[in-house]
């Protein structure tokens, strides 16, 4: 007898958790950085922690290549996306304008890689790494504009978002989920429209679900969240 | 930027790279991946060139003579679409369907693309060291008597050259043909006006009376005139143009006219005449001229009611300044020259020359005015190919084995030629007969030219660029081939030419002063003409020569029923197919017919009445018989059509050109009589006679509309307004 | 003080019922009438009048479920139409009521039943053990007794169902 | 959260679409096709399947009925028993009407077709499950289904011809529902540069693939609640209200005859966004 | 004549069904072989259909919908009268029901479940079928809860594991038996299994007959709300020719009576396959019969009524439809309803008919083909003559796929219900004890007061 109510106890225990997991279901938790992608074989292995990665304070000639990296802005190589839909390789013109003047390294296999391709006119096939599926139109621009223009936010964390910390990658990997869902969980937050020292919006439109957003009680901001409509994200 | 001397050419190698690594778009992942594609990257890049940010160049629509300017979108290294150029007078940014289809001109799977040899039925590949060598071995001792070339419309400095390249053999046969051409127009229009092309400033009328000018649809330069046809129907002053079609079978601008008039097939010229009596305001010459066609006569020679002419006369008197025009439909009678003139005749009468009917801007280059096709140089051909005389024939932008009339019997005349060199895009008709086959760039790929036939407002000079790399390796520009091939003949003029990009560039820098360069540098003023596709001249313009002379003017009564060929058999042309080189472009086959919405095939129309005494219903297969022979097409009853006339599109029927082309349809140029007019020498497209008989089969015509065809069984979906219910000033 | 089960069948119901009756009247020492259960080929809901109201509870189940189900129904709709992806559709509000008042009627009926027959499986025992008296007779044709007593009593009650025309008489063995 | 989202913003998830108390802002993407400019000539139609990849489905497919046209060019004839048609044909370029009550969206199972914040009807492919009974549900029939697998089938896009597909539009597979998106891609491209600017997209600054053809300029698309659109003139002009079923030109007798204004199937309450101004015809002939 | 002989041994009752389980006559094994050969041909069009694209079965732009909802609407209409007969009559306390219901019921699950197979062949995209079912997920979305569709998937779940959870209790008592009787040997494991320890004690009835009375009272709205929500599909749109405020009525009035007629059919075949003519008794049938024939005139009044509320109405575009029914391309159709529908049921209302089982067995398949036919009339001509008159198309016509699709369909259902028969007791055993007794009971309390009278 105790089995069986043990049994419906449990039936309807998870009957509710269910349904009430199932009314709150747009939150899922966003991927952690655990949850990488699989790494990936580039032709060359192109190192971002030695481009993009913090300088070491202990050699500010930043002389060894092991340590320290040259804060790059990565919008200097990626220099589409504030412009573009896509972030963009860099032209391989972009690599050779810098390390044709730099010596250091000029022999080492990587760059030797390098201007093999570039003697031959040869782009570089890079694979993928974040790769949405063909249905999904994403702007790198739109975001760049929101958080960096808007809200004044560094380069590196706005990337870090949804590229998650390439500074401290060689080659990259795909760290955050990048499904619908985990999309959506930065939608939904309630984002500051503007912050200090950033891009004023003018009369432009930011607000969705039909509702301008209202400006917080406590601190006067108004808040608003993402786009929610299906044809914002999908083509 | 590491390389800042980037030539156009070279940006567009650069674009090319990704060309390749693009796949479908959306039929590719659908989930998040790692590491599965490529990323499109380049070598070298232009400041102006970012991924998924759309380029846009401007260059010329070759899908027909209009000379439309066209914008390309670019993406990644590959042109997307053509849209009109603002900019230009001609068609202001708006494109026909046809011209929306280039890009399936250049995309198409069944180009050329190799030259061919023949060998036996086959053509066998060669390279074009091979090819050059070839044609110069041919014509090595040959005279300049012995060589034919054959081409469609050129203008620009393709003709240039190619004057030039027959001067150096001292050819003179250079054969402009186009099948559908309005060469009885120009002609009649040079004796009328003075000029032959003259500007139809269709907005400016309030009243405008077109003899079968399909100028909506296929007729001069189509999107030009539908801008036009916008405005006039706003109405100048605020009161709405008039439209009205005198045809025998319905065109497109028939089925936008207010009111439709339907002839008996040849005698608009004398509904001319009956008009300008009714008027009454003729005097001298052209009243003694006139003075028989009274509404009696007239009437019952072309079946228009006497009431209907006596209005449209009112309507003609009481609304100036109007416009009258004279088309394809009335020129196509081995009287056509004398419709034509009778049409144009009552423009002098109404006074619309010189307000409606205006000289047109000349580009102040004749080197480079088009050499316009007509038929008539197809006959000349055709006689001297069968007298035998010639060793030598090139063949550019014709399909004469296609378009020319059966009774002709081209193909046969054709195989008396010792060398047929053919450059093609596709293996159409004509190239299956060529001994050699050289395979052009498509438009989108080639460096041109052109002058419009019909000048919009100011003279320009239309230049084509490449808006992207070549998509196969062993195409060549037509340019570039005749300038090998005059290197064969005058190498020391022309070796300063590495190409024809170079010989082009040369030739408008040379003329800068002209071309309205004033005092910009060489390279600016290069790249402002290339980024504008449109070098826009000051111009002259021939003033027009009022002379309204009725001499020789003398119109026959309707032919006579033919008891063994009863009905008239009129080859309509549509708006997207024309002459047929375009039949090849899925999205125009299957662009439904605007009046039939059938696709994909041809049809016989016959209006419903005469079906019904010859027991013909929608789908039967009808053999249509003439002198010449006889096709085979579903019959599809058209109220919009002279009850003794039927009528066939042309540009189907094609035994070659590709997939999207061969075995679609039939081919009504095969069955056509050789009448030719009698002024101009022009084939008479719509002399041919035939019968119309039903062989017992019948199909479902595959066409867009419904069961119920065009009726919309009392519901409010397309609403007419008589125009006295309407205030259109008001209106925005 | 050990029990045992003691299986006696009858040919007809009235026997038994009569059996039943004359036990209960017998109030015999080291057996709890509520031990004794009937079993049958079929319902024989007279028995009640015996065996005194031994009341079912599922309809309790029933409702709970039911009601679960309508709410849950309910909220978990126009939860998800108005999460955040709300979008509007055909001009409708977001949470439009008739639709989700049906959807709410079958959430009811499908908690409803799956609550009660939950109900059922609890309240009847279902899926039990078998006893250790059962004979097959009962599902085709016979009325069982099943008595539980305390070893001092089973032969007085054994005296009570033969007189009452039991055909047999099953007895758990002793421990 | 949702709950509370639900019963926090309870009224408005509550509210009735179209009505003037919540207009669209700052988008309403509309249409006004001026049927007397129209000639018939199929340009648009074209210039669609040229931009949105619109697959050529050939002749026996189309003789099927299976044909892929967004914007198809309807001809009527009139339907007077003359012998002759002598005032022409009536051509009516019909796509989808992008209603603003649209029939279709509240049937779609799987919420593929919805309504978006500037007035669009949406078609999500990848959420379509192909159940159709949007298109069963749809009064102008302008929805098209991919029967096959269009990019897979000979001769719909062999090599070279796929280069010319728009990467900013899907190629659809089959099973999916499509239909005319108002070239989505282009208000998509032209509300981002607007935005990156702080403004709202200009009147002309974005036009849809058919209007751009259009040799005769019969069509007019832009943003309705912007009172310096053409269409918002136009439509103003024409006194034609996005959400009534009834418009000035119905009540004849209040003056509304000389308007010519108005929307197909407006009593079925579908509201759509394209308005189509009636073809006049010369009375004096 | 008697619905039951009341002298009949319980003994002899067991023995007879459970014969049924093992050896049945040889024309069972015909219909089986039969039935698994269409249901073959089914998958093969379904194979070939999923690889290809839905356009193979020839329908087309306008025309969306064919023989798939028409037959998925008709499968749906079969279902109904296992719980009229199980559920509703059992609410009414009608007895005769006892031999025949436990068969109607299964025909309910099994033809439910042909339905749904509808639907999944019916979309697009079968391999995305899962989008159109509401389970949380990480993208946040939900299916469509306004769209009828979904109303029917939550309706056809809710009532299809409503109808297995009824037959499956109302059978646990039998399956006991059968537990009892069998050998050793796979059967009497899942007997023994599904049984679940049944042994007929008092506490195990009462709550049985609590339990089963609440799930009949639950059925009995659910059945109807299934019919009216499909009905929905077609009455919420705005379709000419759906858009009928009678829909649902109509609808419920069509199922009951295709599930009638279903069950006479099948009443037939399983009398004779399985030796049941003690049990399955003409006098049951004759009843059966009656409840058709009364069904078959509220569907004719039905009908009517909506012709009437067509035609007065000032709704054009239904008028047309209608019109087009009668005269156009689907007349031969819509007339063949109307007279396998209405007509061909009036030989019901003849007294020699109404025992007559070879005459019972065509008038039923006639009713059944009737109702295919209303179901189909009622998808095709909306389509092919819709408010657009562009886009009107009166010849299309289904490919041989679809009606491939619809033939297997029948394999399927028969397949399924043949094994069902064979593994399981399709008459229940012990309601048939149950009816034999109170009749018995009743015929001696009659008796006695005969002799009290005396």
């Amino acid at each position: 007898m105790h089995r069986f109510l043990r049994l419906s106890t449990l039936l309807i225990g998870l009957f509710a958790a269910v349904g009430s997991y199932a009314v709150d279901a747009p939150q899922p938790a966003p991927m952690t950085e655990d949850d990488l992608g699989p790494a990936i074989e580039q032709p060359i292995e192109f190192p971002h922690n030695r481009h993009a990665g913090l300088r070491n304070p202990n050699d500010p000639t930043n002389s060894d290549p092991l340590k320290g990296g040259m804060e790059i802005d990565c919008m200097y190589c990626h220099t589409y996306a504030r412009r573009s839909a896509v972030a963009g390789i860099p032209p391989l013109q972009k690599c050779i304008g810098c390390h044709q003047s730099i010596a250091s390294v000029r022999e080492t296999p990587r760059i030797k890689k390098l201007f093999e391709y570039w003697d031959a006119k040869k782009a570089i096939p890079w694979k993928k790494v974040h790769d949405l599926p063909d249905f999904v139109r994403f702007s790198h621009e739109r975001h760049i504009e929101r958080f960096i223009s808007q809200l004044n936010r560094p380069v590196q964390e706005v990337c870090g978002y949804c590229h998650g910390n390439v500074k401290e990658m060689t080659v990259a990997r795909r760290s955050k989920s990048l499904a619908m869902g985990w999309c959506a969980s930065c939608h939904q937050k309630d984002h500051p429209v503007t912050a200090e020292g950033g891009k004023p919006i003018g009369n432009q439109a930011y607000w969705y679900n039909f509702q301008k957003p209202a400006a917080d009680t406590s601190g006067g901001a108004v808040k608003a969240q993402g786009p929610n409509d299906c044809w914002q994200c999908h083509k | 930027m590491m390389n800042s001397g980037f030539d156009r050419r070279d940006f567009l190698k650069v674009l090319g790279w990704s060309g390749v690594a693009i796949a479908l778009n959306g039929c590719g992942n659908t989930s998040v991946e790692d590491g599965k594609e490529t990323v499109v990257s380049y070598v070298e890049t232009n400041d102006y060139m970012i991924p998924s940010i759309s380029t846009y160049f401007n260059s010329t629509c070759a899908q027909c003579d209009a000379g439309c300017n066209i914008t390309g979108r670019i993406r990644e290294g590959r042109v997307l679409k053509l849209e009109g150029n603002p900019d230009s007078a001609i068609n202001r940014g708006k494109t026909c369907g046809l011209g929306q289809a280039g890009v399936q001109h250049h995309y198409n799977p069944d180009r050329v693309r190799e030259p061919l040899l023949r060998k036996g039925g086959q053509g066998e590949a060669i390279t074009w060291e091979k090819a050059y060598a070839l044609i110069a071995e041919k014509l090595n001792g040959v005279s300049g008597e012995e060589i034919a070339f054959l081409t469609g419309g050129v203008s620009g400095h393709l003709k240039v050259l190619l004057g030039n390249y027959l001067d150096s053999f001292g050819c003179k046969n250079h054969f402009v043909y186009e099948a559908i051409a309005p060469a009885v127009l120009r002609a009649a229009n040079k004796k009328s006006y003075g000029v032959e092309m003259p500007r139809f400033n269709i907005n400016k009328a309030k009243v405008v009376l077109s003899f079968g000018a399909d100028f909506l649809g296929a007729w001069v330069s189509p999107v030009h005139f539908s801008q036009q046809y916008a405005q006039f129907r706003k109405g100048v002053d605020g009161q709405r143009g008039v439209l009205i079609q005198v045809e025998s079978k319905m065109t497109l601008t028939g089925a936008n006219a207010d009111r439709w008039v339907v002839v008996r097939p040849g005698t608009e010229g004398i509904l001319a005449l009956g008009i300008i009596n009714a008027l009454g305001t003729a005097s001298g010459d052209i009243a003694a001229k006139v003075r028989g066609y009274d509404r009696a006569l007239v009437s019952k020679e072309t079946g228009v009611p006497p009431g209907q002419i006596d209005k449209i006369a009112a309507l003609l008197k009481l609304r100036s300044p109007s416009l009258v025009l004279a088309g394809s439909a009335a020129e196509g009678y081995a009287h056509g020259s004398q419709n034509a003139a009778a049409i144009n005749l009552l423009n002098h009468v109404l006074g619309n020359v010189g307000k409606t009917v205006e000289a047109a801007a000349v580009v102040p280059f004749p080197q480079m005015a088009p050499a316009t096709g007509n038929t008539a140089a197809l006959k000349t051909l055709n006689d001297g190919l069968n007298a035998g005389k010639y060793k030598v024939l090139f063949s550019y932008a014709a399909n004469p084995v296609f378009t020319a009339p059966g009774a002709m019997k081209f193909k046969d005349s054709l195989a008396k030629a010792g060398f047929k060199v053919a450059f093609a895009h596709y293996l159409d008709e004509t190239a299956m007969q060529a001994d050699l086959v050289l395979p052009l760039d498509s438009a989108l790929e080639d460096w041109g030219t052109q002058v419009p036939e019909y000048m919009a407002e100011g003279a320009q000079i239309n230049i084509q660029q490449p808006l992207m790399e070549k998509l196969h390796a062993n195409t060549r520009g037509m340019g570039d081939i005749l300038l090998a091939l005059i290197k064969l003949r005058r190498a020391e003029e022309y070796k300063k030419f590495d190409d024809y990009y170079a010989y082009l560039r040369t030739a408008v820098l040379q003329n800068k002063g002209a071309l309205g360069g004033g005092v910009a540098d060489d390279d600016t003023f290069w790249n402002e003409t290339l980024s504008k596709g449109i070098i826009k001249l000051a111009g002259s313009s021939h003033a027009l020569s009022g002379n309204a002379a009725t001499a020789g003017l003398s119109l026959p009564a309707p032919a006579a029923i033919n008891a063994q060929y009863p009905l008239h058999l009129i080859p309509s042309v549509s708006a997207s197919l024309r002459d047929g080189r375009h039949t090849n472009q899925p999205w125009l086959q299957e662009s439904p017919d605007p009046l039939t919405t059938i696709v994909w095939d041809s049809w016989v129309e016959i209006h419903p009445k005469k079906a019904a005494e010859l027991r013909i219903a929608e789908g039967d297969i009808v053999e249509v018989t003439g002198k010449n022979g006889s096709i085979k097409a579903q019959a599809y009853l058209f109220p919009g059509i002279h009850p003794d006339a039927i009528s066939v599109p042309l540009g189907r029927g094609h035994e070659a050109l590709g997939r999207y082309a061969r075995g679609y349809g039939v081919n009504p140029f095969q069955i056509l009589d050789a009448v030719f007019d009698k002024e101009t020498g022009e084939l008479a497209l719509h002399e041919t006679r035939v019968k119309v008989s039903k062989t017992g089969q019948r199909v479902i015509v595959v066409k867009d509309e419904g069961f119920v065809g065009g009726k919309q069984m009392g519901k409010k979906i397309a609403v007419r307004v008589s125009s006295d219910k309407v205030e259109l000033s008001e209106e925005v | 003080m050990s029990q045992r089960h003691l299986l006696a069948l009858f040919n007809n119901f009235e026997d038994a019922e009569a059996a039943i009756y004359e036990l209960r009247a017998a109030d015999i020492k080291g057996f709890d009438f509520d031990d004794l259960t009937l079993k049958s080929p079929i319902e024989h809901h007279e028995v009640e009048d015996v065996l005194g109201q031994r009341s079912a509870k599922v309809q309790w189940f029933t409702l709970v479920g039911a009601l679960l189900g309508g709410l849950l129904g309910f909220f978990l709709i126009s939860g998800a139409q108005a999460n955040f992806y709300a979008q509007i559709k055909g001009g409708k509000p977001i949470v439009p009521f008739p639709p989700n008042f049906v959807l709410t009627f079958e959430m009811f009926v499908l908690g409803g039943v799956f609550i009660s027959v939950l109900g059922f499986l609890v309240c009847a025992g279902l899926p039990a053990k078998r006893s250790p008296l059962y004979s097959a007779k009962v599902s085709e044709d016979q009325i069982g007794i099943l008595v539980k007593a305390d070893e001092s009593a089973i032969a007085k009650i054994k005296g009570v169902l033969l007189n009452h025309e039991a055909l047999e008489i099953q007895e758990e063995a002793g421990k | 959260m949702s709950v509370n989202n639900l019963l926090e913003n309870w009224s408005q998830f509550r509210h009735f679409h179209p009505v003037d108390d919540k207009p669209h802002d700052p988008y309403k993407w509309a249409m006004s096709i001026d049927l007397d400019a129209c000639t018939g000539c199929n340009a648009c139609s074209v210039a669609c399947y040229a931009e949105n990849n619109l697959p050529v489905v050939g002749k026996e497919k189309y003789a099927h009925g299976q044909a892929m046209h967004w914007m198809r060019i309807e001809r009527y004839w009139d339907e007077d028993d003359r012998d002759f048609p002598d005032q022409g044909a009536q051509f009516l370029p019909m796509m989808c009407q992008q209603c603003e009550a649209a029939p279709c969206e509240t049937v779609c199972p799987v919420a593929a077709t919805n309504h978006t914040a500037d007035g669009l009807n949406s078609q999500v492919y990848n959420r379509c499950i192909g159940s159709r009974y949007c298109s069963a549900n749809c009064p102008y029939k302008v929805r098209y289904f991919n029967w096959y697998d269009y990019p897979t089938d000979d001769n719909v896009w062999p090599a070279e011809m796929n280069q010319q597909l728009n990467p900013d539009v899907t190629v659809r597979g089959k099973g999916v529902m499509e239909k005319c998106t108002f070239c989505v891609q282009r208000l998509h491209a032209a509300k981002g540069a607007a935005r990156s600017e702080g403004r709202i997209v200009r009147d002309g600054e974005v036009q849809t693939a058919c209007q751009q053809a259009c040799p005769a300029s019969a069509i007019s698309f832009g943003n309705l609640v912007d009172p310096e659109s053409r269409v918002h003139k136009q439509w103003k002009a024409q006194q034609v209200e996005l959400d009534k079923e009834e418009q000035t030109k119905d009540k004849k007798e209040e003056g509304g005859s000389e308007l010519r204004g108005y929307r197909i199937f407006e009593e079925l309450r579908p509201y759509p966004s394209v308005m189509y101004l009636e073809r006049v015809r010369e009375s004096a002939v | 004549m008697k619905d039951i002989r009341e002298d009949i041994a319980w003994a002899k009752i067991n023995q007879d069904v459970l014969k049924s389980l093992e050896n049945p006559r040889k024309l069972y094994w015909v219909i089986l072989f039969c039935a698994l050969a269409a249901f073959g041909v089914g998958i093969g069009c379904e194979v070939y259909q999923y690889q290809t694209g839905l356009g193979v079965a020839n329908l087309n732009n306008p025309y969306a919908w064919g023989l798939y909802i028409s037959t998925f609407i008709f499968w749906i209409g079969m279902s109904h009268s296992g719980t009229l007969l199980s559920a509703i009559l059992h609410l009414m306390h009608a007895d005769w029901r006892k031999p025949i219901y436990r068969f109607a019921e299964a025909m309910t699950t099994f033809s439910l479940m042909t339905a749904g197979l509808f639907v999944m062949v019916h979309i697009g995209r079968l391999w995305q079928f899962y989008y159109s079912l509401p389970y949380p997920s990480e993208r946040g979305i939900w299916p469509n809860f306004q769209s009828p569709l979904l109303w029917d998937a939550m309706a056809i779940f809710t009532y299809l594991s409503s109808s297995i959870l009824f037959l499956y209790v109302g059978m646990i008592p039998d399956l006991a038996i059968c537990r009892d009787n069998m050998h050793e040997g796979w059967r009497k494991k899942l007997y023994t299994l599904l049984s679940l320890g049944w042994e007929g004690t008092d506490r195990q009835w009462r709550n049985f007959r609590v339990t089963y009375l609440t799930i009949a009272c639950f059925l009995s709205p659910l059945a109807v709300s299934v019919h009216s929500i499909v009905a929905s599909d077609f009455a919420m749109s705005q379709q000419p020719g759906w858009h009928v405020t009678s829909f649902p009525p109509y609808f419920v009035a069509g199922a009951l009576y295709s599930g009638c007629s279903g069950i006479i059919t099948l009443f037939i075949i399983l009398r004779y396959v399985f030796k049941f003519e003690e049990y399955m008794t003409k006098s049951i049938l004759k009843k059966i019969v009656r409840l058709t024939f009364a069904i078959s005139m509220i569907w004719t009044y039905l009908n009517a009524v909506e012709f009437a509320s067509v035609w007065y109405s000032n709704d054009q575009a239904s008028k047309d439809i209608l019109i087009q029914k009668a005269t156009g391309t689907y007349a031969p159709f819509w007339w063949g309803m109307i007279f396998c529908g209405s007509i061909v049921p009036l030989t019901l209302a003849f007294k020699r008919a109404q025992t007559n089982i070879p005459v019972l067995f065509a008038v039923s398949l006639l009713l059944n083909l009737g109702m295919w036919l209303e179901r189909w009339m009622i998808i095709a001509p909306t389509f092919s003559h819709g408010y657009y008159p562009w886009t009107w198309d009166h010849d299309q016509w289904p490919s041989l796929i679809q009606w491939g699709m619809v033939f297997g369909s029948f394999g399927w259902f028969t397949m399924l219900f043949m094994v069902f028969c064979k593994v399981f007791p399709s008459v229940s055993m012990y309601e048939v004890k149950e009816m034999v007794y109170h009749r018995s009971l009743h015929l001696k309390k009659s008796e006695t007061a005969e002799q009290g009278a005396h």
